[in-house]
């Protein structure tokens, strides 16, 4: 049975070479193919969960060595596979959603003429994606880990005509690396405190280490998640990442590549847990980027950067609970399985919505849209419901479940976390009221299409028809079909999951859970939640809803117009790194040809200034010559007189 | 001849010291004559004077050719070629390269000590004259030397001089490559040139003497240069005698001036 | 003593050269495709040697030795260790690339009289380069290296010299002046090292009596041979500066830019690939394996210059205007990566050195050669004048960009392997060093995907419009570079087999031992 | 008196001669002066002969004067062909050994 998880790993790798190597003869069939590689590995990953399923909760942990990789002195590497629950979960999330995607781009990308590369890049990144969940030690996790950020990159760019979708590729890769720099520091600190860096060995014999180390690695391991997740301060590439294809934004931005993060530091629970002050701030991290992310989509008019803000703020909720131990981890992975279904979800409906609307991206200049593409507006007002943690629906469940759980990690820093939870869902509720508002309801306020190049997310994916009034359709199957399948996630999930703890068992042997008991009791906790939730769509129905929206974004308040910045996070970039960045290089240029260079250059010059000047010793007289050659016979037979010992 | 002994005698003393000074002045006066000429000739004086010591060191052959070969063939050749280069022809004792003169003389100076110190420092008191070897004759000697031990320096030189003479011939001869110009294309160069059609002025017209080196004089009194070979020109060996010429002329004329005033007084007495 | 392997392989190129200057200069083509088949030929006989080196066995192998100036103790005296072996593969395997990659770069302009024989130098030159760089890698004799170590600028000097780079910004005269300056520079620089190098060895020869470095070796284990604490630092620093000039290691790094900015781009990796590689292999069997005392006593110093050249030249290479000098200074950073491993003195560093050594070279060949392919294509090296390639010649950019991510070392991808190796060996003992070197990471990923994207990506520049993809001849070369690539990345273990015991050895010599980690966790 | 003086008034001449060499820019006074040197030369030789008590100082001092004489005649008829193709003697107008 455990050879198959090679295969899991190995389909869409296979794609991806065949794809990409294949030329033009595949442009004909080369997305099916990728789509149908793509629904093998899901295939396997359902197969090995069922007979995962026919074992004991203890046995169920699956081990499969290929090769020794990296065989140096002291220094064992292998590419070998876990399989366990926690794996399984990300199998399954990831083939499935990225299957479901495969096929909605089907649709999506119909009129691209590399249709056959993209299909070629996601195949690759289901690859590494698979890779990172299914390594059994964390350099070959690393290997997966900057796959998936070479695919995320190669995506975001995928329009590289695109300057700006050039550079946000840059950027996401660039931002990603410093998070890499985090986890290659964190392995060499295993390595130099363990000898090894597999999972097991490693996390079995935490205990006879110190627990600075400890908190030494735990934070670098937190930077990494930060890279990955676009967590607080490394989150300023999501937004821009939002140039990528929308089925990119919804695969590898909102439902899978995102969520490494959690995944490393729930893997890494042992680690964590021996290490408070390392959790502290991982809790913390969580519940700054939460606040952030949500309040950057309040203020985001571009619907895609909006859902990017809400992005943020959900992977902040997983934090916020991956770094609450024991009590959050469980919940925190299955947020990020209910959130993967309705973010995804919403993408996709965000994506249908611009291919109606000639790829406009501003929601001011939609509205009105639900009476033209019914199916778009049901899945994606499920979706609504369950981000927004409408009762009884999945993102109830799972963020329901973090709020009580940071309130019920005790203490004053129990209430704060709690309390900044509490808020989030709330302003969660308000911006994507706010989306579903100016997206689905209220009188249109559609504008003529820009010009191609001037679109300002151009997707050359969808005919433009520059000039004309957008006459919205609904989006043709491959499109729709995914949609609703994840809107049936997004609805039911949460509640399947939470059927007496069955996903939290599931986990246990893994994450090792533990109820965590909330001060004021978990029922007053869920009531607050609701309370905060319909605080927020009242807002948000009283500002959107009753008034109409003006087309041209008003000025807004010094917040807003911040939050519309990402909160000045990329102006301090640009000011601190970039410019400070360019003019240290400018200058070490000229330093190294001036003085580096300057230096050799110089002693040269003197060189030759100095024979020139012996030069003059040669003018060519013989007489001179002979005084020379005389001198020099009157010093030798000095020098032999005075040899000759007087 | 008595075989000399070991110390000189006294009137060699005396013979040393006279003929030494004068040998040293004669180096002296030739490296610092102005004319060519004058060095040669002191530096001829040098050698007979150098030729004289030989024989005072008994190697009567020796300076017997000292005298043949050097005073007489080789200082001669340098005459020859001095007047070649012209005699007169005095060359500036101003030195033109700087410092030269100075290392010169201070690497003189220092070199000379050196040798002395050197010929001090080599304690050579103990002289064993010729009187043996000159016993048997010392031509004699010198023949079995030259014929037996140093047989083989003694051909290579003489091929050395050979050479030397073959070589000198080659540096100096010209052969003439071209036809010579007759006397007709001389005429048409001449009249293409325009320069001096007329063949050039004869020496000494006018003047008082024709030798070669006085130049002819031209119509008012001032000399032909052209009258003059080059070469007296180069050597500045011309002798300007316009001056002279035109006091003469002068003269000549007061004396014709003289005559004719007494015949004018002679015509009036006649009416 | 058997079969003379090693000398085979040496002089097969050598007399290819010979053989390719003499062909006719009508005969042009008969030139390349000759130098080609002899470069293959020497590829086959490293292969060869690389089978019959056994890992386990002795520290060298396959070893010839005999008189040479007997009264000096020179001995023609070569063999092979593991470093050795991977090295003399990587540059038998390179150098057809090269030869592949600069098949019109030598040819006469038409102005050029009928007798003038570029193109037959250009292949000589390059394989008589081959054949010295080998032989430096064989020699276990130190004068003997030493001949070849010096005697190997001469045709350096003359490809870098002679065969500019045609696209030039600037007249002829321009050109031709930068290119003998580059030439020049290059030529004193070595020299200056070559010299004191000499002066090391002689006083070496004083020392120790001989030449031979397996001797010499042995007896300072053995203890017989005990050198003066001053006398031994001074050999070391003799040898280190030479070979520091060699590979070049901040601050003596300037010759690099221009020579590789100005040579051809199959010059330019002969030189960062092939060439510079004798200085960091010569440190690794010289400096550590002649004076393992003074190699300690100097750590400090050379890691910090280590550190400074990765920085530095990755800062640098972010700096540049012009792809071939923003490729020069990558290389600088590399080579600091390299050096660090080697005086980290832990079997994961050195371990990692050696495959640096390797990986780089293929690494810095593909970009390089890519780059030299752009560049013949549109006529200019500076990165303003690209824009759009990608969409006008999709497999180049795409070779291009593996070149490049092979260059930031991209997991999967074999400079991976080398570099977290080097990192991990370096933090293993020292941890500071370690991870300041790791900015090295980031500062690779910016000024590579800067490339990129000014060249690559953006709207289609008029100038590139019509650039034609790939051709077959070079896709032929580029290929085979990223198969290696992709698959020293994914399975390195068979370099890694040859060249551990080696470490091993090297280690032993400077009696270092790996720290042993704090927790012995059951592996 | 000690013959030993020869050989001084020998050393005096030839540097005498050297300053010469030295001094005039004349090739003729030139040759004169090295004639000068060697002929001290020859005066050594012969005082030498006459303290060793054998000819062979003076064989050479003959050698001497056959190799003098080879070399003026060569040295003057180049002094000739010069003069006659730069009209002048001087040394220092041959100054073409410069760089």
């Amino acid at each position: 049975m455990e050879n198959l998880i090679a295969l899991l790993v190995a389909a869409p790798l296979l794609g991806a070479a065949v794809l990409l190597c294949g030329g033009r003869r595949l442009d004909k069939t080369g997305h099916w193919l990728g789509t149908l590689l793509a629904a093998v590995s899901f295939g396997i990953g359902a197969v090995l969960f069922a007979d995962m399923l026919g074992k004991g909760a203890e046995d169920r942990a699956l081990h499969q060595k290929l090769f020794s990789w990296i065989p140096v002195e002291g220094f064992q590497a292998d590419v070998a596979f876990q399989l366990d629950q926690l794996s399984m979960t990300f199998v399954l999330l990831i083939s499935g959603v990225g299957t479901l995607i495969h096929l909605y781009s089907v649709g999506y990308m119909e009129h691209d003429e590399r249709r056959r590369r993209f299909f070629g890049y996601l195949n690759l990144f289901l690859a590494a994606m698979l890779l990172l969940v299914l390594a059994d030690n964390y350099l070959l996790l690393y290997v997966g880990w900057e796959g998936v950020g070479l695919a995320s990159y190669l995506l975001i760019g995928f329009w590289q005509h695109k300057p700006s979708a050039a550079t946000a590729a840059k950027k996401a890769f660039l931002v990603n690396r410093v998070g890499d720099m985090g986890l290659s520091i964190a392995i060499m600190l295993m390595f130099t405190t363990f000898g090894t860096f597999a999972f097991g060995p490693v996390l079995s014999s935490v205990g006879e280490t110190s627990e600075g180390t400890l908190t030494a690695i735990g934070l670098m391991l937190l930077l990494a998640a930060c890279g990955k997740s676009a967590q607080v301060p490394l989150q300023s590439w999501l937004g821009d990442a939002m140039e990528g294809p929308t089925p990119v934004s919804a695969l590898i931005h909102a439902a899978t590549m995102v969520t490494a993060g959690v995944y490393l530091i729930v893997r890494s629970g042992a680690i964590f847990n021996a290490s408070p002050d390392a959790q502290l701030v991982v809790a913390i991290v969580g519940a700054v980027t939460l606040l952030f992310g949500a309040i950057v989509g309040c203020a985001k008019d571009d619907i895609k950067k909006a859902l990017a803000g809400s992005t943020m703020s959900q992977i902040g909720y997983m934090v916020l609970a991956a770094g609450l131990g024991p009590i959050g981890y469980a919940f925190a992975i299955m947020h990020l399985v209910t959130h993967g279904f309705f973010k995804a979800g919403l993408f996709l409906g965000a994506g249908s919505v611009m291919h109606a609307m000639n790829d406009e991206v501003d929601m001011r200049k939609y509205g009105g849209l639900r009476r033209y593409m019914p199916v778009t507006f049901a899945t994606f007002g499920l979706g609504y419901l369950a981000i927004i943690g409408f009762p009884g629906l999945s993102g109830f469940w799972s963020k329901d479940k973090i709020i009580e759980a940071a309130f019920a990690k005790g203490g004053t820093e129990g209430w704060i976390l709690g309390g900044v939870a509490l808020l989030g869902a709330a302003i969660t509720a308000f911006y994507m009221t706010r989306v579903m508002l100016m997206t689905f309801f209220g009188e249109k306020r559609w504008q003529p299409a820009p010009d191609a190049d001037t679109a300002p997310s151009a997707e050359p994916a969808a005919e433009h028809r520059a000039g004309e009034l957008p006459h919205p359709h609904e989006s043709p199957k491959t499109m729709t079909i995914p949609m609703i399948v994840l809107a049936f996630g997004s609805v039911f999930a949460g509640g399947l999951f939470s059927l007496n703890e069955s996903f939290v068992k599931w986990l246990e042997p893994v994450t090792s859970f533990e109820h965590g008991h909330p001060p004021i009791g978990a029922a007053a906790v869920t009531g607050a939640t609701v309370v905060a939730l319909i605080a927020g769509v009242g807002i948000a129905y009283a500002m959107y809803g009753r008034r109409p929206v003006p087309v041209v974004a008003p000025r807004g308040s010094v917040l807003t117009r911040a939050a519309r910045r990402d909160l000045l996070q990329d102006d301090f970039n640009h000011v601190v790194l970039v410019r400070g960045g360019e003019h240290l290089t400018r200058s070490l240029v000229y330093v190294d040809h001036s003085l580096v260079d300057g230096v050799v250059n110089g002693t040269a010059a003197s060189v030759g200034g100095l024979s020139g000047r012996l030069r003059k010793l040669q003018n060519g007289y013989a007489r001179s010559y002979a005084v020379s050659m005389f001198g020099g016979t009157a010093v030798l037979i000095a020098a032999t007189l005075l040899m000759r010992g007087v | 001849m008595s075989a000399l002994a070991a110390a000189a005698s006294t009137g060699e003393a005396v013979q040393f010291w006279v003929l030494g000074t004068i040998a040293v002045i004669g180096a002296l006066c030739t490296i610092l004559m102005k004319k060519a000429v004058h060095s040669a000739l002191c530096l001829a004086g040098t050698m007979i004077v150098l030729a004289v010591f030989y024989l005072a060191n008994g190697a009567y052959f020796l300076g017997v050719v000292q005298v043949v070969v050097y005073t007489g063939a080789i200082m001669m050749l340098f005459l020859f070629v001095v007047m070649l280069v012209g005699v007169t022809a005095a060359d500036s004792l101003k030195e033109t390269l700087k410092g030269q003169r100075w290392l010169a003389v201070l690497c003189g100076l220092g070199f000379g000590i050196l040798l002395i110190s050197g010929i001090r420092h080599a304690q050579l008191n103990h002289f064993n004259g010729l009187g043996r070897v000159n016993a048997g004759g010392q031509v004699e000697g010198l023949a079995e030397l030259i014929f037996t031990k140093y047989v083989f320096a003694f051909e290579i030189t003489g091929a050395l001089l050979i050479t030397a003479a073959v070589g000198a011939m080659v540096l100096t001869h010209r052969e003439r490559t071209e036809r010579a110009a007759t006397q007709r294309e001389l005429a048409e160069r001449r009249v293409r040139e325009g320069v001096q059609l007329p063949p050039l002025p004869a020496p000494g017209v006018y003047a008082r003497h024709n030798a070669v080196d006085v130049p002819g004089l031209l119509p008012d009194g001032t000399p032909a240069e052209l009258s003059v070979s080059r070469t007296l020109r180069a050597r500045g060996q011309v002798r300007d005698v316009s001056g002279q010429a035109l006091e003469d002329l002068k003269a000549l004329e007061q004396a014709s001036a003289e005559r004719l005033g007494r015949d004018n007084s002679r015509e009036e007495a006649s009416k | 003593m058997g079969f003379p392997l090693l000398t085979l392989t040496a002089v097969v190129p050598a007399a290819g050269a010979v053989l390719t200057a003499a062909v006719p200069a009508a005969r042009r083509t008969a030139a390349k495709w000759l130098a080609l088949l002899v470069s293959l030929a020497t590829l086959a006989l490293a292969v060869l040697v690389a089978v019959r080196f056994e890992p386990g066995g002795a520290r060298y192998q396959l070893t010839e030795s005999h008189w040479w100036i007997k009264d000096f103790g020179v001995r023609y005296a070569l063999g092979v260790d593991g470093i050795g072996v991977a090295l003399i593969v990587l540059t038998a395997l390179l150098v057809p690339f090269v030869i592949a990659a600069g098949w019109h770069d030598a040819d006469p302009l038409e102005t050029a009289s009928k007798r003038w024989r570029p193109t037959q130098g250009f292949f000589a030159l390059i394989l008589a380069v081959e054949a010295m760089v080998i032989i430096s890698f064989e020699a276990t004799d130190v004068f003997l290296f030493y001949i070849f170590f010096e005697a190997m600028l001469i045709p350096m000097y003359f490809l870098i010299g002679g065969f500019g780079d045609r696209a030039h910004s600037g007249s002829d005269e321009n050109a031709a002046a930068q290119r003998s300056y580059a030439a020049v520079k290059f030529l004193l620089y070595n020299l200056v090292g070559g010299l004191i190098m000499l002066a090391a060895v002689i006083g070496l020869y004083v020392v120790a009596g001989n030449f031979s470095l397996v001797e010499i070796a042995d007896a300072r284990a053995a203890g017989k041979l005990d050198m003066a604490t001053n006398t031994e630092r001074l050999l070391f620093l003799g040898f280190f500066f030479a070979f520091a000039v060699k590979a070049p290691l901040w601050p003596l790094h300037t010759w690099l830019p221009n020579a590789m900015g100005e040579a051809t781009a199959p010059v330019a990796v002969l030189i960062t690939a092939v060439v510079d590689k004798v200085g960091t292999f010569a440190m690794l069997r010289f400096c550590l394996g002649l004076f393992p005392e003074a190699s300690k006593w100097a750590t400090p110093v050379i890691l910090v210059l280590a550190l400074i050249s990765i920085v530095y030249g990755a800062l640098l290479a972010v700096g540049q205007r012009d792809i071939k000098r923003l490729v020069a200074y990558a290389s600088i950073s590399h080579f600091g990566f390299i050096v660090l491993g080697i005086f980290a003195m832990t079997s994961q560093g050195q371990s990692g050195a050696t495959l640096y050594m390797v990986n780089h070279g293929l690494s810095t060949a593909a970009l390089m050669l890519v780059a030299g392919f752009l560049i013949s294509r549109r006529g200019s090296r500076l990165i303003a004048d690209y824009g759009g390639v990608q969409k006008v010649a999709p497999v180049l950019a795409g070779t291009f960009l593996i070149g490049g991510l092979a260059t930031l070392s991209l997991p999967g991808l074999a400079p991976f392997v080398s570099e977290f190796l080097v990192l991990v060996g370096t933090f293993a003992r020292y941890p500071v060093v370690g991870i300041v070197a790791t900015f090295g990471i980031v500062l690779a990923a910016l000024y590579t995907l800067v490339l990129y994207q000014r060249t690559m990506t953006g709207p289609v520049k008029e100038e590139v419009s019509g650039m034609p993809d790939l051709r077959l001849r070079e896709l032929l070369v580029v290929a085979p570079l990223i198969v290696l690539l992709i698959g020293l990345g994914v399975y390195p273990k068979p370099l890694t087999e040859i060249v551990n015991p080696a470490v091993e050895h090297t280690l032993s010599d400077v009696k270092q031992k790996d720290p042993a980690p704090e927790v012995e966790a059951a592996k | 008196m000690n013959p030993v003086n020869y050989l001084y008034l020998a050393a005096l001449l030839f540097t005498i001669g050297a300053a010469g060499v030295l001094i005039r820019r004349n090739a003729i006074v030139l040759f004169m002066c090295v004639e000068l040197m060697l002929n001290a030369c020859n005066l050594a030789f012969v005082t030498f002969s006459r303290m060793h008590g054998n000819l062979d100082g003076q064989i050479i001092a003959f050698f001497t004067m056959v190799v003098a004489a080879a070399e003026v005649v060569v040295g003057l008829a180049i002094i000739v062909s010069l003069f006659r193709t730069r009209h002048s003697a001087s040394v220092d107008d041959a100054s073409l050994m410069k760089l």
